[in-house]
């Protein structure tokens, strides 16, 4: 246990960006992003000493960061804990919420006269609402305050998602949110069920109590498909493409990109570090077997979409597939004695990635709206001219999503697969060669599409801002350059982690 | 039967009550009611749970009695939440449907403006 | 001033009723909810106009908690008795209480009174639903009118 | 003497209950909204009277007799106030027996 | 049979008739009344589990809040409501969600069946270390000791909840007051009855939120029964509701969380750990985090229920 002034930085994490929505709220009229910038400024300082100080004992001890709040220990009291997957998070929102802040400084602007407006106050507060919820979920060590934490993130991203005002939007509001309100409450109940049998929330003390039994059994299935809800996993995805494309595009990017995350990353926790050694390979495989699913019909559905924000959503539903094909693999290699921990990396890469990689699109449609004033897939001519940086971040953006060397995207595919063929479960390699072929289909189309010559004489509706443009450029950059964090000399998923094989007991 | 298994019980049976009012009830409020109801069986166990954790002289186990006052508030502060989402739903369409709208809504017509 | 007094001393006793602790610490805390209770009630209640002496108040409650019980007996009777003995109607009662404050102390200790529900303020008085119609309501709907107006000198319109 | 108390309570509460039975009977057995709220508060406030006049003994000390009258009175005022709004509403049709 | 095993059969019994009245009658509203009444019983349930505390909070949060919420919300769309049944769904999908309602039901009873005994608690830990915060009530313990963080939070959920809701109103009317329904009867009887009683539930929600630490209650029912009669003002039209802009308002809104946070970060300095007490000083800075939670809670509650800001700014 490390428990140093640096793990402090763990509560900071968390209650830095909910101060600023406090002061946020308190300042509030024309100040509001100006509060909203500087907590992003003092947010992203924290993240790096947390990063600074993991790579510090990464490379020593290699243990988890932890805190203990008010000095009262687990089972009674709470604690924060970071490993290595916690950090990586922790890095990559805080690298999606400061470029998407840079984006939306001037769409989020306060309004001239100086009076207060809705949708700056509103965004603004949410952003960094998200932010802390999302650290929160990332850190948190106990289950009951990880429920808090997703009913956090659910209030935050509901108003993202009504921000527009329109009727459909309100409409996919109130679906986004009764779906994630069941699926707090299945979670709820199984932990309550995990206490009842074992008399503690805490992660860590309840992995080396649990055992293989039906009430374990019942809890995990009912946590999972509960977050499967909220993660919008197929079949349970239906709320979530109308809900991410009415928003405006900065809003989109951080439902797209993030809030889904936390609720998957939970997903992860429990699978991997609550109940390993509840986990059974066929379980895993259902899940895999919704995954390929996500991909297939998200893809095939997203290809058929006429309108760039509703494809970029559908993409969203495939990509999320993705993220749930690492379970059996992991498990198959653990079953089987060998090292899991290249599935888990490849994972995570595959969800860091996709964070970068859609928000940049999300945002790049955003930019694209605005130059042409509208967003027919059909009608994209010009945007190349008007917009080369948004461009060339679209294709870089959905050259990780497809997964071509080197991007995040293609290390995550190449981990995978690996994983795959030598867990001897190559079908799930299919499945993902399948979705990458998918992918290339419309990402091509978009790119040809926005390369066409402009009519004669045509002007863009809007100028868009550098900076923006400049924005999106970098998180698609850094998606796309994320493959070469093979070349890094340390495996920071790996901090302060069991491996697999040994916290199921070997086979 | 002891006191925490009828209560346990009761509670299982209200979680399924709930849940099939939200998957058959097309009014939003109806459902946001029925989570209501699944949300008390979920503290009612609880509860349950609580009282069989009588021990070193207190009657129930005041950790989960603490969780819940929590998750009352909780939920609390999300029904608040979706019926002021409802309520503004029926205002601006005059409509409470959470069907999804025609398919020809995905279509791009000029007049409606998703971002700006 | 003495308004401000007789309610804080009333409160004051709610308080101990409600928590009869003499440490230093719970009467610092009860000292606030009291001093608040006062100043929103004063806020809500100013003094000035057809006061309500709420001491006068508290002594008119025995008699009236005495009426309920009769209520109470009437009601059950009615409603056990095979028969179920009702001629139910509408009653005016024409007031002299002024409208508002002194008028809605009324009704609300008549409501409590056997076999007279009051329903409506019309510029002719308070409509009354009574059970029994044959009853001499009228006349002890006066005679509480009376009492209310001996405690409370102020509550009535001058003519 | 506390069995004397005990018959008194039980007495008492009883009683009570029987009220609140003859309310219920009331709000079955009368014909519209008006008399159904005579039945409903007047046997109501008497049956909640006596149980708590029955309970008295039972408390272990003077205050918390106080407490018990007082959320009596509280009770009594409220069920004044609601029946007289309900009454109001009956009158100019808002609500419909 | 014992009789207290009778009492809870008929608890039970009367508990899911009523929540089954509330989930299968036709009419919404009278499915809201049949989940006030089912909430009410909710509260005996909790009585008989041990659970004062939660009892408080269910009554007075649990049933009353949500059914005064609901039924608003249903009186408001008595309108739609035949429209909003047409789409009921088939047959098929009825057994589908049975199917899937009975199994949950089937599953978590045979869980709640084979529950370990004798129960893991945590009830000894209480015990042992509730001498050092300083307070009577261990559930006050919980919340503001060993699990502050986690109220802590809670408050925040409040707080985002209430911007959720703001978040709702037109552009044209933001910064202004919630459209909730005033009844402007300067005679009326609800007029007079918010005069008179909102001075006692003054006086009554201050012993509430004080009797907390050593007894059952605390600042969330304490702030309900306040927030009530704060509604119970508005409602009278005896006060107009605040503006959502108003600096005074967003300044009692944050000062609950903002001096928990202080606390905490203070408990980090004088402590060693965020959100720990120093020794002998863990009541006074318990006390302190709730005065300051008192009346941010009280307005949040009441804002919650009054909705998004409707009407625009008078000048």
């Amino acid at each position: 246990m490390t428990e140093s002034p640096a793990s402090l930085l763990l509560v900071l994490a968390v209650l830095l960006p909910f101060t600023g929505v406090i002061f946020g709220l308190l300042i509030g009229g024309r100040h509001v992003r100006t509060v909203a910038l500087t907590t992003v400024a003092l947010g992203l300082a924290v993240i790096g000493g947390i990063v600074w100080h993991a790579l510090g004992t990464c490379s020593g001890s290699g243990t988890a960061i932890e805190y203990v709040l008010g000095g009262w220990s687990p089972p009674l009291g709470i604690r924060l804990r970071a490993d290595g997957l916690s950090v990586l998070m922790l890095l990559a929102v805080a690298v999606v919420i400061s470029l998407v802040s840079v984006y939306a400084h001037a769409d989020f602007a306060p309004h001239d006269s100086g009076k207060e407006t809705r949708a700056p106050l509103v965004f603004w507060l949410m952003l960094l609402a998200i932010w802390g919820s999302l650290n929160l979920v990332f850190v948190s060590g106990d289950l009951f305050t990880l429920y808090v934490a997703l009913e956090l993130l659910t209030f935050a991203g509901v108003p993202l998602v009504a921000l527009d005002g329109r009727g459909e939007t309100l409409r996919a509001a109130l679906r986004y949110l009764l779906f994630a309100l069941l699926g707090s409450l299945l979670y709820l109940l199984g932990a309550v069920l995990l206490y009842g049998a074992y008399g503690t929330l805490d992660i860590q003390l309840l992995s080396q109590v649990v055992r293989p039994e039906a009430l374990s059994w019942a809890a995990l299935a009912l946590m999972t498909v509960g977050l499967l809800a909220k993660t919008a996993l197929f079949p349970l995805h239906i709320w979530l493409p109308p809900a991410h494309a009415g928003a405006p595009a900065a809003a989109s990017a951080l439902l797209s990109a993030l809030v889904v995350k936390g609720s998957w990353f939970l997903v992860l926790r429990l699978w991997f570090d609550v109940m390993p050694n509840v986990v059974t390979l066929s379980a895993a495989q259902l899940l895999a077997a919704l995954g390929a699913a996500a991909i297939i019909v998200g893809n095939i559905v997203a290809l058929r979409q006429l309108r760039l924000k509703l494809l970029i959503a559908y993409s969203t539903v495939a990509q999320i597939g993705y993220l749930f094909l690492m379970f059996p693999l992991a498990f198959g290699l653990a079953f089987a004695g060998m090292d899991s921990a290249p599935a888990l990396t490849g994972g995570m890469l595959q969800t860091i990635s996709h964070a970068l990689a859609k928000a940049a699109m999300f945002l790049a449609a955003g930019l694209i709206y605005l130059t042409l004033g509208h967003d027919r897939i059909s009608d994209l001519r010009g945007v190349a001219q008007a917009l080369p940086m948004t461009v060339t971040a679209l294709a870089l953006a959905g050259a990780s999503l497809i997964g071509l060397p080197p991007s995040g995207g293609f290390l995550a595919k190449w981990l995978l697969l690996s994983a795959a063929l030598e867990s001897g479960q190559w079908w799930w390699g299919a499945v993902m060669l399948l979705g990458g072929l998918l992918t290339s289909v419309y990402v091509f189309i978009i790119v040809v599409r926005s390369l066409a010559p402009a009519e004669a004489g045509w002007m863009p509706k809007t100028r868009v801002p550098q900076y923006q443009q400049m924005a999106v450029l970098a998180l698609a950059l850094s998606a796309f350059l994320l493959g070469l964090a093979a070349l890094s000399p340390v495996d920071l998923v790996q901090l302060g982690r069991t491996p697999l094989s040994l916290l199921r007991g070997t086979p | 039967m002891n006191t925490a298994t009828l209560f346990g019980l009761c509670a299982s049976m209200l979680i399924g009550l709930g849940l099939y009012g939200l998957l058959t009830h097309p009014h939003p409020l109806r459902k946001i009611l029925a989570l209501n109801v699944i949300g008390s069986g979920i503290f009612l166990l609880f509860g349950a749970i609580a009282f069989r954790g009588a021990a070193a002289g207190m009657n129930a186990d005041p950790v989960p009695q603490a969780l819940l006052i929590t998750g009352i508030v909780v939920a609390f502060s999300a029904s608040a939440l979706a019926v002021a989402l409802l309520l503004r739903l029926f205002e601006v369409t005059g409509d409470v449907s959470l069907a999804n709208e025609d398919p020809a809504a995905h279509k791009d017509t000029s007049k409606d403006r998703p971002h700006d | 001033m003495t308004h401000a007094l007789t309610r804080f001393v009333l409160f004051a006793l709610l308080w101990l009723v409600l928590m009869p602790s003499l440490l230093w610490y719970d009467l610092l805390i009860g000292l606030l909810a009291v001093l608040a209770a006062t100043w929103v009630s004063l806020r809500l209640l100013p003094p000035t106009r057809g006061s309500i002496g709420l001491l006068a108040l508290l002594m008119l409650m025995p008699r009236f908690v005495w009426q309920s019980v009769m209520a109470g007996w009437e009601v059950a009777w009615r409603a056990f008795h095979p028969k179920m003995p009702l001629a139910p109607g509408f009653i005016t009662y024409p007031t002299a209480l002024e409208p508002g404050l002194a008028r809605n102390t009324f009704t609300t200790l008549t409501s409590l009174l056997p076999g007279s529900l009051p329903c409506e303020h019309t510029r002719d008085g308070i409509v009354y639903h009574v059970l029994d119609i044959h009853q001499a309501h009228l006349e002890q709907l006066a005679r509480e009118e009376q009492r209310l107006a001996d405690v409370l000198p102020t509550a009535r319109h001058t003519p | 003497m506390s069995l004397l108390l005990n018959l008194w309570t039980i007495l008492a509460v009883s009683l009570g209950v029987f009220f609140f039975l003859a309310g219920t009977l009331g709000l079955l057995r009368f014909p519209d909204v008006f008399t159904r709220l005579h039945a409903l508060t007047k046997a109501d406030n008497l049956g909640l009277g006596l149980v708590v006049l029955g309970l008295l003994p039972q408390m272990n000390s003077i205050h918390a007799m106080l407490k018990l009258l007082l959320i009596w009175l509280l009770v009594l005022f409220s069920g004044a106030i609601v029946s007289q709004m309900l009454a109001q509403a009956a009158r100019s049709g808002e609500i419909d027996s | 049979m014992t009789p207290s095993l009778a009492l809870n059969l008929a608890l039970a019994l009367l508990l899911l008739g009523m929540a089954g009245w509330a989930v299968l009658v036709r009419s919404t509203q009278a499915a809201v009344i049949g989940f006030m009444v089912f909430g009410l019983l909710l509260t005996l349930a909790w009585a008989r589990l041990d659970g004062l505390d939660v009892a408080l909070t269910e009554a007075a949060i649990g049933g009353g809040l949500t059914g005064f919420l609901l039924l608003g919300a249903a009186v408001r769309l008595r309108s739609v409501e035949h429209r909003a049944t047409l789409q009921a769904p088939g047959l098929a999908t009825r057994i589908l969600a049975a199917l899937a309602a009975g199994s949950v039901t089937l599953l978590l009873a045979f869980a709640v069946l084979t529950l370990p005994s004798p129960a893991p608690s945590l009830a000894p830990a209480v015990a042992e270390n509730i001498a050092m915060t300083q307070v009577g009530n261990p559930v006050t313990a919980v919340l503001l000791a060993f699990r502050a963080l986690d109220t802590l939070l809670e408050t925040l959920v409040l707080v985002l909840a209430m911007l959720g809701i703001w978040s709702l109103a037109d552009d044209r009317v933001w910064g202004g007051r919630p459209g909730f329904a005033i009844a402007h009867d300067a005679s009326g009887i609800l007029h007079y009855a918010a005069r008179i009683l909102v001075p006692i539930g003054v006086v009554i929600g201050g012993y509430i939120f004080w009797i907390g630490a050593d007894d059952p209650g605390g600042k969330f029912q304490g702030a309900t029964l306040l927030a009530a009669m704060w509604l119970l003002l508005v409602l009278a039209g005896l006060r107009d509701a605040p503006r959502v802009s108003s600096q005074a308002l967003r300044l009692w809104v944050v000062l609950g969380p903002l001096v928990f946070i202080s606390v905490g970060l203070l408990g980090s300095w004088l402590a060693g750990s965020f959100l720990g007490y120093p020794q002998g000083y863990a009541k006074l800075m318990i006390v302190t985090v709730e005065l300051a939670l008192l009346p941010s809670l009280t307005l949040i509650l009441g804002l919650l229920i009054m909705g998004a800001p409707k009407r625009e700014i008078g000048r």
